[in-house]
């Protein structure tokens, strides 16, 4: 259980967050070819090694929030100050073939 | 023959003919003696005894049969590792009898034999060893075939433990989460040490033991050493910040110094997990007596001289009456003392420092003989060993520390790699004195309060390690695992056949995998495997040790389940009127009372009422809501006026179809959502993704409200009427309150009630949401100023019915997770003509593309027949689409569905085979609507 | 139409007998047990949302993370970041909610919230013990003092915490989305259990 | 040049002489310098890997091929899964590739001459609310139609299955039913894995272990071969057979891939007389559970929830794991877990693998296998040896290919997330 610095709330278990994905951005979706949408939809860098990402603070401030971590190691930074971190991944919940899906505890 | 288990518990319990005088550290209270049974015979023991202390004080010698061979076991390590001293009690499988004390009544078993733990008719197996070696069966019964299920079956027979209950009481167990400044595992000399010094500097320290008692290897030294022990004792006592845990475990070190103990001797707790966020965690458990390889070494009556101490000194047993020593130690020196001290004969020391060396016991039931390397043979029924250590370094490994091996101590040693907030000491780390391990102890103490933030800790000294002579086998072969029954001959074997890495040995022979952990053994295996292939020991190195550190209960680790469960407002008159409950994900909904058919005709009919609190309700408030719901919904929101609602439809980026719902305007800036009810968590996580991470400039709040209000659908042709009568402040005539529509007023009394006018059942309806809190007292008043309409409460189940009549589909159920809008008949919603639209790449492709699949209404031409949802729609043995939702309808009188089909059957009145799960073949006819009932949706709009 | 005054219901199950409050059912138990865990649903709960900075933010006074009571008795509890949540007596909500409402350089946004939250107090020198079995935040007075509040995971549940000790014995109000209230009252209840937990009724404030 | 072992064959009677005699058996694989040149070289020995040079010298007449693999065989995915063997998949496309997967699996301890130990037990997959029982009445109808034995069973019919099991309608997640699939069940992974290498070294494969890929040379668009540890070697096609690592390697030949790596966790109990016979899996629930012919207990659940290369493995899955499977078998709890573990899964967007071509000419991909790789093993094996030799690539994996991603045509197993294993 590896710990999650919460700009807002501290440093609290990773069982309080939703992973929300690598940061990326989001291509104009006016113009995008299929290749560049769906690699933004479905190709994530997938280091093993430091990686900007984006977590969800579902049990605590419901922010989303940019941290740097290390993949092999679980070592978790915050991200440095700069842009808000870009689009996050729907959460899984959603998926809409998921019999289970949804209703969490709130 | 079977004897009758009273008559056998009758018998008189044997003597306690094993038992010793008075010994200075000894555990037991002679004034309290414990009866139980042991094998269905009466047995008596002390407080304070171990289960097998108490047995080896009535001279039972043979404790177990093992695994495989089914050989006779006896007491080898008289700890918690002890591989023959494994259960059964009551109905607890696997107790470590060497470690469990023993209280009174408990109804004892061996493990592993059949019929009798003297006559075991599995021991045949001892007699085809040769052919049985490791991995024998990978080379066996390949052919033919079919006869494996039923080798199998056999194999099965043999598995080895005990016997777990089909029912039993529910055990109370529970956790908690504590935050230490400073763990430390292990209660020795060094833990100790580490704990009072952590202490002194301000920590708060949890102080972790396994055993019952506090001072490991100190419980059984000398009267200076017993000493220590008191002095030590009374130190922790004295300090209110150590909080002293025995009989309980350090399992695991995980991530971030997450530290799992596991605690027992709780009052009215079995078994409790504390889950530790541990700024330090000191590891000090001491080492493990290794067990040396030869043959005869598992024997009853082979011992390890930690194993003599322990038996004398802690439970004043005489392990036997005539003993051949091997020593390679100072501890095995003190053993051969505390045997001579105990009155048992020392036939021969063999200083294995000297060269001197055993080369096999001899016996069948136990030890008769040693046979001493130089060729003599010496009568004896206990042979001592003494040769050699094992750092139990796995709860450094889990924090990525890797062990190395040190073949001068012949023993592996943790690396000094460890990250911040670990650190290991005492005799895992090096040799000493008991005074130089408590020093040690105290210094580690020290500098973990330090990285916790207390004192200034210096980096603590190092522990001189004395040079040991390497032992692992003698010039025989004997059992290296004792749990799993592999012999070193079997491991020169697999290295032989190519498995010749650590691991592939382990999994080939199957090594260290059994309940002891690979503690006792992991070491022996590795030098053997170094033997055979020409290897040192450190080119091999050790498997990965892997989590807990001790096995823990599955109870223990399950604790009490918190899985949250949701109500309704509503859901006490829910219970008292019968409903049969329905589970949907946390929610538990009220599936029908009794006749979901009726329910539904009653609604066409007169007026029904629904429970639908679950819907997920967003309050949206901001002036760029429009924004927001401009890009999450493919349709269009810019011009909703106030006290309007409408349909929406969300998707994904990749252009599935995700959520649905409908949403209202109820001011210049307020809006009100309503999503599924298994989507309302996941909507608005996505919802704030937009809008802090992509449109952090959009002025949006959103709360959610779906537990605010108490959801009631208020349904059919009377539902004006009977709103009428309990409304006050809304002009409930349909000009002035039209279809999709939303007012607020006051409602049985209640201020601030939603009214929606929406029709999910395709009938004239009213979605009322109502403070939760006056649930019950609007659902109650609606019931009773109904019930000359014929007021009725209907179940999800009626619901269903009659939105599948009606033709509305449901997410997730009339969708899967590729469904697009355009196969789902949502296609005229989507408006591509916006600036953005989440998914909207995807949805201008698909349109371009044109759909493959299409949802449609189906009616079997024989109506009395309602296919099974999932049933396929076939062309010949072809899949071409499915039933997604079926049911019989009330209204129509016959069976109505929805289901995807191919393009090309999509048209109305095309006939397809739906294939029924009894391999039945029906033609269902494609509808030209989606609705079967009103599709003109007259019934709505009156 | 003249109707009965309707009568608001908390979402825990009344223990013992009940009495009507303020326009609440409400248990008339009352308990002096060393742990007591009260059903606190009918207080008024406002929540308000304001930029982190600005004028509301500056009334209310504090910060994510702490609470204080005010003149008027009100808990401020700083929910969140740009997140407050006022507690008060029953049937204040307006009251609070209109205290509140200044203009302020962005959105502002006040809500009353009484009816979507259960409310629960648990008092007594075991409390932190309790909550410790159910809660992964420390709740050592070194980290989590008095008017110390926090959002986290209790009995699986996203629970605002707020400490808010009774007459020096320690005390936290508990305060979940309504659906979920019988659940966490349950756990806590069952985690008190060795500490002879006790429900209480309602008692102001 | 290969070369072929006289093969020792392995059966009872070779056993027992051995016994008698005491005389060694012959090494299962055999040690080899690294040649300069290959045919073929396929990266990572595990089950896929080995499978497929196996088929590819049994089936192809393809022998000079070399397995290379950073540790040692069956290291990594193929030796810590939960070895649970089915074909009850939702798509026809899956449940036909699965089917073949499980035919080659009935005959492979024969066709291998090692007993692999396919055990053909039963495979239970319990629905817990309506959705999911209509998702497992879809797959049992799938099923049906392409001749793989599933139905769908009731609470009963589970309880004479599994005794243990609390089928009670008051449990907090109340069993309606479960698709039960006679022909799962549960192998000895390592069998397979070594089953494979053995024969796939007699027939003259290479195997290499302790060999690392280090670069893979690219040239023009085609592949020319890889940079180990041990130094360079050529070929013309380079296969990617690796689990865990699969977007690292290709990324080595410029290819990205749609991959995210989780986490799947594993646990094993210690020994208990045998009291579960089939296979029991709960998609709600995310737990898998079996009895080994060792008496332990071994459960598997999903993967964690976030994306990482760390194989420590995490307390919380064993409490979960733990309340669950209490959920489903209360009596039990008194049972304890002896060990846990982690393996890697390359998860794609749509639950199925990527095989087939890449972009780079001679560079193939046989990965992205997410949790289900094991049960795959043979036909992959079996279809990428085909696109080796033949240099087209085989129907059944058509589907699978590299290209859909970016052409949005992705694969229907993504509708049944809920319910895999």
């Amino acid at each position: 259980m590896f710990q999650i610095p919460c700009p807002h709330c501290g440093l609290r278990n990773v069982a309080e967050f939703r992973h929300a994905g690598e940061q990326r951005r989001r291509p104009d979706p006016q113009t995008a070819t299929p290749e560049e949408w769906r690699t933004y939809l479905y190709t994530q860098a997938n280091d093993a090694g430091w990686t900007r990402e984006t977590w969800y603070h579902r049990f605590g401030c419901r922010r989303f929030v940019g941290v740097q971590r290390h993949t092999v190691t679980n070592e978790v930074r915050p991200a440095d100050t700069g842009p808000a971190p870009s689009v996050a991944s729907p959460p899984a919940g959603i998926d809409a073939g998921a019999p289970d899906a949804g209703g969490g505890a709130m | 023959m079977k004897v009758p288990t009273s008559a056998r518990r009758s018998a008189p319990p044997p003597e306690q003919i094993c038992r010793l005088p008075v010994q200075p550290g000894e555990l037991i209270e002679r004034g309290q003696p414990l009866s139980f049974t042991w094998n269905g015979r009466a047995h008596t023991g002390y407080e304070g005894d171990t289960i097998a202390s108490a047995l080896a004080g009535s001279g039972v010698r043979i404790f177990s049969r093992s695994f495989k061979y089914h050989r006779p076991r006896g007491i080898l390590t008289a700890s918690g590792l002890d591989p023959g001293c494994t259960m059964q009690v009551g109905d607890e499988p696997n107790v470590r009898a060497a470690a469990r004390r023993l209280a009174d009544g408990m109804d004892v078993r061996p493990q592993n034999v059949w019929p009798s733990l003297r006559y075991d008719v599995g021991s045949a197996n001892q007699l085809v060893g040769r052919f049985l070696t490791a991995g024998f069966y990978y080379k066996t019964f390949m052919k033919p075939q079919r006869l494996w299920p039923a080798y199998e079956r056999i194999l099965g027979g043999f598995a080895p433990g005990g016997r777990i209950p089909r029912t039993a009481e529910a055990d109370y167990y529970d956790q908690r989460y504590a935050h230490p400044d400073v763990v430390v595992a292990g209660a020795g000399p060094a833990g100790l040490g580490a704990a009072l010094a952590a202490a002194q500097a301000g920590a708060r320290v949890i102080l972790v033991e396994e055993e019952y008692e506090l001072g490991g290897c100190l419980r059984w030294g000398d009267a200076a050493e017993l000493a220590l022990l008191d002095e030590l004792r009374a130190a922790v006592d004295a300090s209110p910040d150590i909080e002293v845990l025995v009989d309980s475990v350090v399992a695991g070190r995980y991530d971030d110094n997450w530290i799992s103990i596991l605690q027992r001797g709780l009052a009215r707790v079995a078994e409790r997990l504390i889950k530790a966020r541990a700024k330090a965690l000191v590891v000090a458990p001491g080492l493990i007596e290794r067990p040396y390889v030869f043959a005869g070494n598992d024997l009853p009556g082979v011992m390890l001289g930690t194993a003599v101490r322990r038996l004398i000194n802690l439970y004043a047993v005489r392990p036997g009456a005539r003993a051949v020593v091997l020593s390679a130690n100072p501890e095995g020196d003190a053993a051969v003392a505390d045997l001579r001290r105990a009155g048992v004969e020392i036939a021969a020391v063999l200083d294995a420092r000297r060269g001197e060396d055993v080369r096999r016991a001899v016996g069948g039931s136990g030890v008769k003989a040693v046979e001493v390397a130089d060729g003599r043979r010496i009568e004896c029924d206990l042979l001592v060993t003494s040769i050699g250590w094992t750092a139990p370094t796995s709860l450094l490994n889990m924090a990525g520390a890797r062990p190395w091996y040190d073949p001068a101590a012949a023993r592996f040693r943790p690396g000094d790699d460890l990250p911040e907030g670990v650190l290991a000491a005492g005799g895992l780390v090096g040799d000493g004195t008991v005074e130089e391990l408590v020093a040690h102890g105290r210094a580690v103490g020290a500098a973990a309060a330090a990285t916790a933030g207390f004192g200034a800790g210096r980096p603590p000294p190092a522990l001189d390690v004395r040079t040991h002579p390497a032992l692992f086998r003698a010039s025989t072969h004997g059992m290296v695992d004792f749990t799993e029954d592999v012999s070193s001959q079997d491991i020169l074997a697999a290295a032989a056949e190519g498995y010749d890495s650590s691991e592939l040995v382990k999994r080939y022979t199957t090594a260290t995998m059994g309940p002891t952990q690979g503690k006792l053994e992991t070491v022996n295996t590795v030098a053997v495997l170094a033997e055979a292939t020409g290897r040192r020991i450190d080119e091999l190195g050790t498997t990965v040790w892997r989590p807990p550190y001790a096995p823990i209960s599955l109870g223990a680790l399950a604790g009490r389940t918190h899985e949250p469960v949701r109500h309704s407002p509503m859901q006490s008159w829910h219970e008292a009127h019968g409903a049969a409950p329905l589970i949907a994900g946390a929610w538990i909904r009220p599936d029908h009372y009794g006749d979901a058919q009726a329910e539904a005709r009653h609604v066409r009919e007169q007026v029904g009422i629904i429970d639908v609190t679950p819907l997920g309700k967003l309050d949206l408030r901001g002036p760029d809501v429009p924004k927001l719901l401009n890009l999450v919904y493919v349709n269009k929101w810019s011009k909703l006026e106030i006290g309007s609602v409408r349909y929406g439809v969300m998707c994904a980026e990749d252009g599935v179809v995700m959520d649905d719902g409908v949403t209202g305007r109820l001011g210049p800036e307020r809006y009100l959502m309503s999503t599924t009810s298994s989507g309302a968590a996941a909507v608005w996580e996505h919802l704030e993704g937009w809008l802090q991470t992509e449109h952090p400039d959009w002025a949006v709040h959103i709360a959610p409200l779906t537990t605010y209000y108490a959801s009631i659908n208020v349904a059919g042709p009377h539902s004006r009427e009977l709103l009428a009568r309990i409304t006050e402040g809304v002009d409930l005539s349909p000009d002035a309150f039209p279809y999709m529509r939303v007012r607020t007023g006051r409602i049985a009394g209640v201020d601030e009630c939603l009214m929606w006018r929406i029709g999910f059942t395709g009938e004239l309806s009213y979605e009322l949401h109502v403070p939760a809190s006056y649930g019950v007292h609007v659902w109650q008043a609606l019931l009773e100023r109904g019930a000359d309409l014929g007021t009725a409460a209907f179940g999800v189940e009626a619901q269903r019915i009659l939105r599948l009549e009606k033709g509305h589909l449901i997410v997730a159920q009339d969708t899967d997770g590729l469904t697009k809008p355009y196969e789902a008949g949502l296609g005229t919603l989507v408006k591509l003509d916006k600036d953005d639209l989440v998914g909207r790449p995807e949805l201008v492709w698909q349109q371009q593309l044109g759909e493959q699949q299409r949802l449609v209404a189906l009616q079997p031409e024989d109506g009395s027949i309602v296919p099974a949802e999932a049933s396929q729609i076939v062309r010949g043995t072809a899949i071409v689409g499915r039933i997604t939702s079926s049911r019989f309808s009330p209204t129509l009188d016959r069976s109505v569905c929805l289901g995807t089909v191919e393009v090309a059957l999509a048209e109305p009145g095309s006939v397809v085979t739906v294939l029924l799960p009894d391999a039945r073949r029906i033609r269902a006819t494609v509808m030209p609507e989606l609705a079967h009932v009103d599709p003109e949706g007259r019934r709505l709009r009156v | 139409m003249s109707e009965a005054l309707p009568i608001a219901r908390s979402p825990l199950r009344a223990a013992g007998p009940v009495e009507t409050r303020s326009g609440w059912e409400v248990s008339a138990l009352r308990s002096d047990a060393a742990l007591r865990l009260a059903d606190r649903t009918p207080m008024a709960k406002v929540l308000v949302r304001a930029p982190g900075g600005g004028q509301v933010a500056a009334r209310l006074g504090v910060t994510n993370g702490s609470a204080r009571r005010d003149e008027h008795g009100t808990l401020i509890v700083g929910s969140g970041p740009g997140d407050w949540l006022l507690l008060g007596a029953p049937g204040c909500a307006a009251e609070l909610a209109a205290r509140v409402e200044v203009e302020d350089d962005g959105l502002v946004s006040v809500l009353d919230y009484t009816h979507g939250r259960a409310l629960m107090r648990l008092t007594g020198p075991a409390a932190a013990q309790t909550l410790a079995k159910l809660c992964p935040i420390d709740l050592s007075d070194r980290h989590t003092p008095d008017h110390t509040a926090f959002r986290s995971s209790v009995a699986q549940v996203a629970t605002d915490v707020v400490r808010d000790d009774v007459d020096g014995t320690a005390s936290y109000l508990l305060h979940c989305e309504r659906s979920s209230g019988q659940h966490l009252f349950d756990a806590l209840y069952d985690a008190g259990g060795e500490f002879g937990i006790e429900p209480d009724g309602f008692a102001e404030p | 040049m290969p070369s072929r072992q006289a093969s020792a064959r392995y059966s009872a009677f070779g056993l027992l002489r051995r016994g008698l005699t005491h005389r060694d058996w012959p090494r299962v694989w055999r040690e080899h310098d690294l040649a300069p040149a290959y045919d073929a070289v396929i990266i990572g020995a595990g089950v896929h890997g080995l499978a497929t040079a196996y088929y590819l010298a049994a089936k192809h007449g393809f022998t000079n091929v070399a397995v290379l693999d950073k540790a040692y065989v069956g290291g990594g995915g193929s030796g810590r899964n939960t070895a649970i063997i089915r074909s009850n998949y939702l798509t026809p496309d899956g449940v036909r590739f699965y089917d073949r997967s499980v035919k080659l699996y009935e005959s492979l301890a024969a066709e291998l001459n090692f007993n692999v130990m396919f055990s053909q037990r039963g495979h239970l997959t319990l629905a817990h609310n309506d959705g999911s029982l209509r998702t497992m009445r879809w797959r049992a109808e799938v099923n049906k139609l392409e001749g793989v034995d599933s139905e769908v069973i009731g609470p009963k019919e589970i309880k004479r299955l599994v005794p243990f099991m609390d089928v009670s309608p008051e449990a907090r997640y109340p069993i309606m039913g479960a698709l039960y699939h006679p022909p799962g069940g549960t192998i000895r992974h390592d069998a397979v894995n070594w089953g494979y290498a053995r024969a796939a070294d007699a027939l003259g494969v290479q195997i290499h272990q302790n060999t690392e890929v280090i670069g893979i040379d690219v040239r023009a668009g085609q592949v020319r071969g890889v940079q180990t540890n041990r130094g360079p070697v050529s070929a013309p096609v380079v296969l990617n057979c690796t689990a865990g690592w699969a977007s690292l390697v290709s990324a080595m030949a410029g290819v990205a891939l749609p991959i995210s790596t989780h986490p799947l966790q594993a646990a094993v109990t210690e020994p208990v007389k045998m009291f579960l016979r089939t296979v029991v899996v709960s998609g709600s629930l995310h737990v898998y559970v079996s009895q080994t012919d060792r008496g332990e207990l071994v459960f598997g659940a999903s993967t964690d929830a976030y994306p990482s290369y760390s194989m420590r493995g995490s307390l919380e899955f064993t409490e979960e794991l733990a309340g669950h499977v209490l959920a489903l078998m209360p009596s039990i709890a008194k049972l304890r877990l002896l060990r846990q573990w982690a393996g890697l899964c390359d998860m794609t967007p749509d639950f199925s693998p990527i095989m087939g071509i890449t972009p780079v000419e001679g560079f193939l991909l046989d990965v992205g296998w997410g949790t289900y790789g094991f049960k795959a093993g043979p036909v992959a094996g079996e279809t990428m040896a085909e696109l080796i030799a033949t240099g087209k690539t085989p129907q059944l994996i058509a589907a699978f290919d590299l290209a859909r991603f970016a052409e949005g045509r992705l694969v229907g197993e993504k509708g049944a997330a809920a319910v895999g294993h």
